[in-house]
């Protein structure tokens, strides 16, 4: 795997007309990020029911950055539903003992470089903090508290 | 104030101006003008072009402020040629001075 | 270039993978171990060979790939290089050259994702690690053909103002035929009302004969006066569009003398009415027409001021632009002063944006509680034209301009507003908080009329003219269309308008493929503008229509029937209207609802896949099953 | 120069900014064959330099981008940069005959990969005009990062010659004694969109000549707020610091008869908006003024956009600023009248963004027998009707060449050229297919 042996893994939905190209600019401008990130390029991440999330924490998928394209998405509505679909995989982390920090929606564009970075930079911290899925020491309740104070 | 009166820029035309209502009133020839005195020349112009004949006799001296330097003319984005109607304006003021006797204080 | 095998090349469907690996000249071999890469890579399940060459976009390198599908070794490519956005084209158009299906191709980005940001052994595990995902997704992949929606060349065009006009004539010369519809008898719609064209003074009358003409002559173009759309229904390139014709009200009677003669006639232009194309409907009738796009331009209608609205419709001396512009056009060509219904006006106040660029708090909502806050574009320069021809058609008559801004943003406007200045107009600026108040003059100023105003150009000071006439520049509003709205579910925006796609992206479009807008129904704009939208909107649908069919994106949805329940989820959570529908089909001799894709009107985002309680509804080409195989891979920790 | 090559398509377009490659697009997916010539190094005209565009806040990247890949992907399509007009008239037959000249990049396009190793390896830094001259790039590069096509363009009047470039290349791409090539494109019809460029800051002596540190150009604001500009964020040129007070200047070389252009360059107000808006994003606590004599926000969602700045706190002066002289500390003084209150007033603020005047880009004086209005834009005999008809007939023309115009308008007008043309194209075909 990419990251040394121990260090979580992110896994990264990004649109491919908005956030993947922004990934690639980040590439062009050759600026550095850890290598733990794994970038999958969806048309819009609306398609992924709820499941899919938790299968992947199962999988041991440490962090989750959903890249969409924000209100400028392409497909009318899908934002909204998706964002409506990231706060029902909240509660159904909440319930599993997950920390929600470990999934994050976020909007990227194309040439949002230092966003992409910060996203990433922000989720690795939160992985170390965690550790792997599943390990949170806290309660739900205390997880939950927790993002919301961050 | 007055009712607007368009015959003074017309009159103005006998004091040899054409221009008075060229002015878009940007605010360059005042703002360019070396005086910086207030909004000179550009108050007068927009006097004229309203036709406050009232207001221009009463400020009459302030026309002998302008020093002829001409920057005004060649800044004017409108080419309204405000120095040429500063002059045109003092022919006026002098014109009824003269007729009615006035000495400026 | 090394080869090493572990799969036969057996010949059957089974997937076998080829990875092909790019050095990009050092861009990725430098930063990432490829001969190490290649290694691992034969070693994925399911991967038949794994190459890697220094540019794998060249022609050599293409070979290479070509060579193995040829020879069968074989049928599923992965291509590891640069960024699929500059090369996963070329490399589908090898596929294709090489007789496989372009779809069974799946491409890792490990040179913008991987060895431009990362450097040693973490990128050469997340090189692998995105390759392998790329494998796990390849097994997957089906060949895929694009969709074909066979499409009528047939256009048909809502309205027959300058922009209908326009786009019919467009159309019909590119080869299509056309219905264009008009709700009035009258071809030509507002700009019939008009007399002479800002800036640069081309009769109306003549612009709209002149396509009026074209329209009347083509063979292609069939006319429908005093035509309604009453029914509604399809997908691009196989709309139907139902009609109501209905012979003219008694106030659009049009006198038999100024029908044109049946067959090939002149048109005849009826001033402030528009033109007359042809006979109109003399009983009812429903007309159902067959087409394949439907071209939007149902225009505006001037803003009608408030009872009371700088003394509108209380003082007789008050009108609005549009009238005005009627009332120059029929008054005596010349003199020295204007006469209108005999009285002679010495003195007109002219006062911008009204009903345009209103503010909340400051402005009046209309009766439905609506605000115009948006400017209408075209009446800064219409208003500064019809100054200028009072002005050099009676010198006597003095013209009084009472602006917030001056917009003359085109082509000529600002030479109007100049020419306006030396035409000896005077300008007037108010604020919005402060607009000018018309009143009834008590005499004193020998006109009926005083327009009072805090004059910002003359310091705030309030500065009175005197007033015959009071010209209210009127904005514009969409047409009253909430029938179309409802009967073809048109996106509205918040100033009324139609509402384009996105204004830059698909800026004659909307959601819905094959309805296009042309003109003022989609926001203010002036002649040349709107002639521009409605070719805009000719060409959009000449690309659409121009083949017989129309080619769409194979990754739509599909429902797997064995699975789908008939719960309607999908149709619920579906966002683009109708692309999925709930039928009866008999299953065992029962008959059961069950999801049904209509695949011209699907998007393919996928929303439908996420809502199916038993995962019966996958996108083509990006299914689920492809994502968690994906995932599988990248979770992985064997390759460590 | 010998001709070296002529190539035969169905429609010529000028220019590979917005316009013509919306033009190209319109073209080429009704199936016509269509070649775009473009004098820069890379496809994407102004548009793909810009941060944002209004009235959407769009990043102008993915909007230009998607439409750059579409023109260079498509298969009816091909795209000559780095190519100047030399000329273009219709021949006997009634063809659009243009000679090309293909400027030499020193560097093999069939070779080149765009992978940058001559651009890493390079030594020699030159000011980066794709970066507002506020940083440098390299003398051999690729334009800038999303440039289409990626392949690399050398800069002859500063490479030393040190013989890097040619060292590092790994296809052996570089080639220093590249010839200028002239290319004869046929092609039955063309669309002219060549878009604008803007009046030198050397233009106005009030205005500072361009002398003044601290006063820049609304096309270099953009780039300092671009998210990939030179400091990747907004900092005033001549010292590196955060600029708390900016000012835009406005008509600055427009509907100014002193500067010779009294036409109105349309673009600027909702710009000039535009960046005022989002540099109270990217610097929240600095004052901002726009000094405007008319706001001409007359397009869809743009007064709303104009309100929504006036919301959000961004000063509008109505004046036209007369003088701009420079202060203390690096700091630019705006001299204005002010006419509601205190008549004459000077303002000093950190950094101060002209609204320069636009002109054309191209004159086709001599090139190309089209007529220019008195504004020096290419004119036609149907304004009103069909816009983009030029007087010769089968040559169309969109965009700002036509007259200056934003991004939608260009858009709308570059889609109407291309009906247009390929009305005109159809009648051709028809004809030729009579005669055949």
């Amino acid at each position: 795997m990419g990251a040394p042996a121990g260090e979580g893994k992110i896994l990264i939905l990004a649109t491919e007309s908005c956030a993947y190209p922004g990934a690639d600019a980040v590439g062009q401008a050759h600026i550095t990020y850890p290598a733990n990130t794994y970038i999958l390029k969806v048309k819009a991440p609306v398609l992924f029911p709820e499941e899919f999330y938790l299968r992947c924490f199962d999988k041991g998928i440490s962090g989750i950055i959903v890249m969409s394209c924000g209100v400028e998405c392409p497909y009318e509505g899908a934002y909204e539903a998706l964002a409506k679909r990231i706060d029902r995989v909240y509660q159904l982390m909440k319930q599993r003992g997950l920390d929600i920090r470990r999934l994050r929606l976020t909007s990227i564009c194309t040439v949002c470089t230092r966003a992409f970075v910060n996203e990433v930079k922000q989720m690795q911290e939160v992985i170390r903090e965690l550790g792997p899925p599943g390990s949170e020491t806290k309660t739900s309740e205390e997880a939950a508290a927790a993002a919301e104070s961050a | 104030m007055a009712f607007v009166d368009l015959s003074f820029p017309d009159e103005l035309e006998r004091f040899g101006v054409s221009t008075t209502l060229d002015c878009f009133n940007c605010g360059t020839c005042a703002a360019i003008c070396p005086l910086i005195y207030e909004h000179f020349p550009r108050q007068m112009i927009r006097y004229a072009q309203i036709g406050a004949r009232d207001r221009i006799l009463e400020n009459g001296v302030e026309l002998w402020r302008c020093l002829h330097c001409g920057l005004c003319t060649q800044t004017c984005p409108r080419e309204a040629n405000p120095g040429e109607l500063i002059l045109g304006l003092r022919r006026y003021v002098l014109h009824h001075w003269r007729r009615d006797g006035h000495v400026p204080s | 270039m090394e080869e090493k095998r572990n799969l036969a090349s057996d010949g059957s469907d089974a997937p076998r993978v080829g990875i092909y690996i790019c050095h990009c000249g050092g861009n990725i071999s430098d930063h990432v171990d490829v001969e190490v890469l290649c290694e691992k890579a034969e070693k994925i399940p399911g991967v038949a060979v794994a190459r890697r060459n220094m540019f794998m976009c060249s022609d050599p390198g293409q070979e290479l790939i070509m060579e193995d599908i040829r020879s069968g070794k074989v049928n599923r490519i992965v291509v590891a290089s640069c960024s699929p956005s500059l090369h996963e084209m070329t490399f589908r158009s090898a596929l294709e050259r090489a007789g496989a299906n372009p779809y069974v191709y799946e491409h890792a980005n490990i040179r913008e994702q991987v060895s431009w940001v990362h450097h040693g052994e973490p990128a050469t595990e997340k090189a692998f690690q995105l390759i392998s995902a790329a494998a796990a997704k390849a097994r997957l992949l089906e060949p895929l053909e694009p969709l074909r929606v066979e499409a009528r060349r047939h256009a048909t065009v809502i309205g027959a103002g300058i922009a209908g006009l326009r786009a019919a004539v467009d159309l019909a010369d590119r080869g299509f035929q056309v219905a264009l519809l008009e709700k009035t008898p009258f071809a030509g719609g507002r700009v019939a009302r008009l007399d002479r064209l800002a800036p640069t003074g081309e009769a109306a009358s003549e612009a709209i004969l002149s396509l009026a003409r074209r329209v009347m002559e083509h063979p292609a173009i069939t006319f429908y006066p005093c035509a309604q759309v009453v029914g509604f229904d399809g997908y691009v390139g196989n709309f139907s569009l139902e009609l109501q014709v209905e012979p003219p009200a008694a106030e659009d009677a049009v006198p038999p003398s100024n029908l044109p003669p049946a067959g090939d006639g002149e048109p005849v232009f009826v001033p402030s009415r528009g033109v007359l194309l042809g006979p109109l409907p003399t009983e009812k009738g429903r007309i159902q027409v067959e087409t394949g796009v439907v071209v939007l331009a149902t225009g505006f209608k001037p803003y009608t001021p408030r009872k009371g609205e700088y003394g509108y419709g209380e003082l007789p001396e008050v009108m609005t632009l549009p009238q005005f512009i009627e009332a120059l056009r029929d008054a005596q060509a010349d003199g020295s002063v204007l006469m209108l219904s005999g009285r002679p006006i010495r003195s007109i106040a002219m006062i911008h944006c009204v009903g345009s660029r209103q503010i909340p708090g400051i402005h009046e909502e209309d009766a439905s509680g609506y605000l115009n806050e948006y400017c209408s574009r075209t009446c800064c320069s219409a208003t500064l034209f019809a100054a200028n021809q009072v002005r050099t058609r009676y010198p006597e008559t003095r013209v009084f301009e009472f602006y917030r801004d001056i917009r003359a943003y085109g082509r000529g406007q600002e030479e109007l507003y100049q020419e306006a200045a030396r035409n000896k107009v005077l300008f007037l600026r108010f604020e919005p908080e402060d607009p000018p108040r018309v009143e009834r003059s008590d005499g004193s100023s020998g006109t009926p009329l005083v327009v009072r105003v805090k004059d910002a150009l003359t310091f705030g000071e309030e500065v009175q003219v005197p007033a015959d006439l009071v010209v209210l520049a009127v904005g514009m509003e969409p047409t009253g269309i909430q029938d179309l709205v409802d009967l073809m579910k048109l996106p509205v925006g918040a100033d009324r308008f139609l509402l384009e796609v996105h204004p830059k992206l698909r800026p004659v479009e909307l959601a819905t493929t094959g309805l296009l807008l042309a003109g003022t129904c989609q926001a203010p704009m002036d002649v040349s503008e709107a002639c521009n939208a409605a070719s805009a909107a000719a060409s959009k649908a000449a690309s659409l229509l121009a083949k017989g069919y129309v080619q769409l994106d194979p990754f739509v949805a599909e429902v797997d029937m064995e699975k789908c329940q008939g719960t309607g989820s999908c149709v619920e959570a579906c966002l683009a209207d109708g692309a999925i529908e709930l039928v009866d089909v008999v299953v065992n001799g029962e008959t059961v609802r069950r999801a049904r894709v209509v695949q011209a009107l699907c998007l393919g985002c996928g929303a439908c896949v996420a809502a199916c309680p038993s995962g019966a509804i996958q996108v083509k080409g990006s299914t689920l099953a492809q994502f968690e195989a994906m995932v599988d891979a990248i979770a992985s920790h064997e390759a460590a | 120069m010998g001709i070296n090559q002529t190539l035969s398509y169905d429609a010529l377009v000028v220019g590979g900014g917005i316009a013509g490659l919306q033009a190209a697009l319109d073209l080429a997916d009704q199936d016509y064959s269509v070649a775009v010539v473009e004098r820069d190094a890379s496809i994407g005209g102004t548009m793909i330099r810009l941060s944002k565009v209004f009235p959407t806040l769009d990043c102008a990247s993915c909007i230009t981008t998607p439409k750059m890949a579409a023109a260079a992907h498509h298969p009816k399509i091909t795209i000559l940069t780095y190519c100047e007009l030399e000329s273009m008239e219709k021949d006997g037959q009634g063809r659009v005959r243009a000679v090309v000249r293909k400027k030499p990049r020193y560097v093999d396009e069939d070779k080149c990969i765009g992978c940058r190793q001559c651009e890493y390896h390079c030594p020699v830094y030159v000011p980066d005009p794709d970066q507002g001259n506020f940083a440098a790039r390299k003398a051999i590069c690729v334009p800038f990062s999303n440039a289409v096509p990626q392949i690399a363009v050398m800069d002859p009047d500063h490479c030393m010659l040190c013989g890097t470039c040619a060292k590092v290349c790994p296809t052996g791409a570089v080639v220093y004694d590249q010839k200028p090539e002239t290319l004869i494109i046929e092609a039955l019809t063309a669309v002219v969109a060549t878009g604008f460029s803007v009046t030198p800051l050397e233009d106005k002596a009030q205005y500072g000549s361009g002398t003044i540190p601290n006063v820049i150009t609304g096309l270099q604001m953009e780039r300092l707020l671009a998210p990939h500009g030179p400091y990747n964020r907004v900092l005033r040129p001549s010292d590196g610091m955060e600029p708390d007070s900016i000012a835009f200047v406005q008509c600055a070389g427009s509907r100014d008869k002193s500067m010779g252009i009294p036409y109105c360059s349309r673009i600027c107000c909702m710009y000039a908006i535009k960046q005022a808006m989002l540099l109270s994003g990217a610097l929240p606590l600095a004052d901002i003024t726009i000094y405007y004599m008319d706001i001409r926000a007359f397009g869809k969602g743009y007064e709303q956009f104009f309100q929504n700045a006036q919301a959000m706190g961004i000063q509008f002066v109505k004046a036209k600023v007369a003088l701009i002289e420079p202060g203390e500390d690096g700091s630019v003084t705006v001299r204005y009248e002010d006419q509601m209150s205190g008549g004459t007033t000077q303002v000093s603020h950190d950094l101060v963004v002209l609204s320069s005047g636009k002109v054309p880009g191209w004159n086709p004086q001599g090139r190309c027998p089209l007529t220019v209005g008195p504004d020096g834009f290419i004119s036609g005999p149907e304004p009103k009707l069909a816009p983009t008809r030029t007087v010769e007939e089968g040559i169309f023309a969109a965009g700002a060449a036509v007259g200056l115009k934003d991004i939608v308008d260009s858009i709308a007008e570059a889609s109407a050229a291309a009906m247009h043309a390929a009305n005109y194209l159809e009648s051709r075909k028809k004809g030729l297919g009579a005669v055949a």
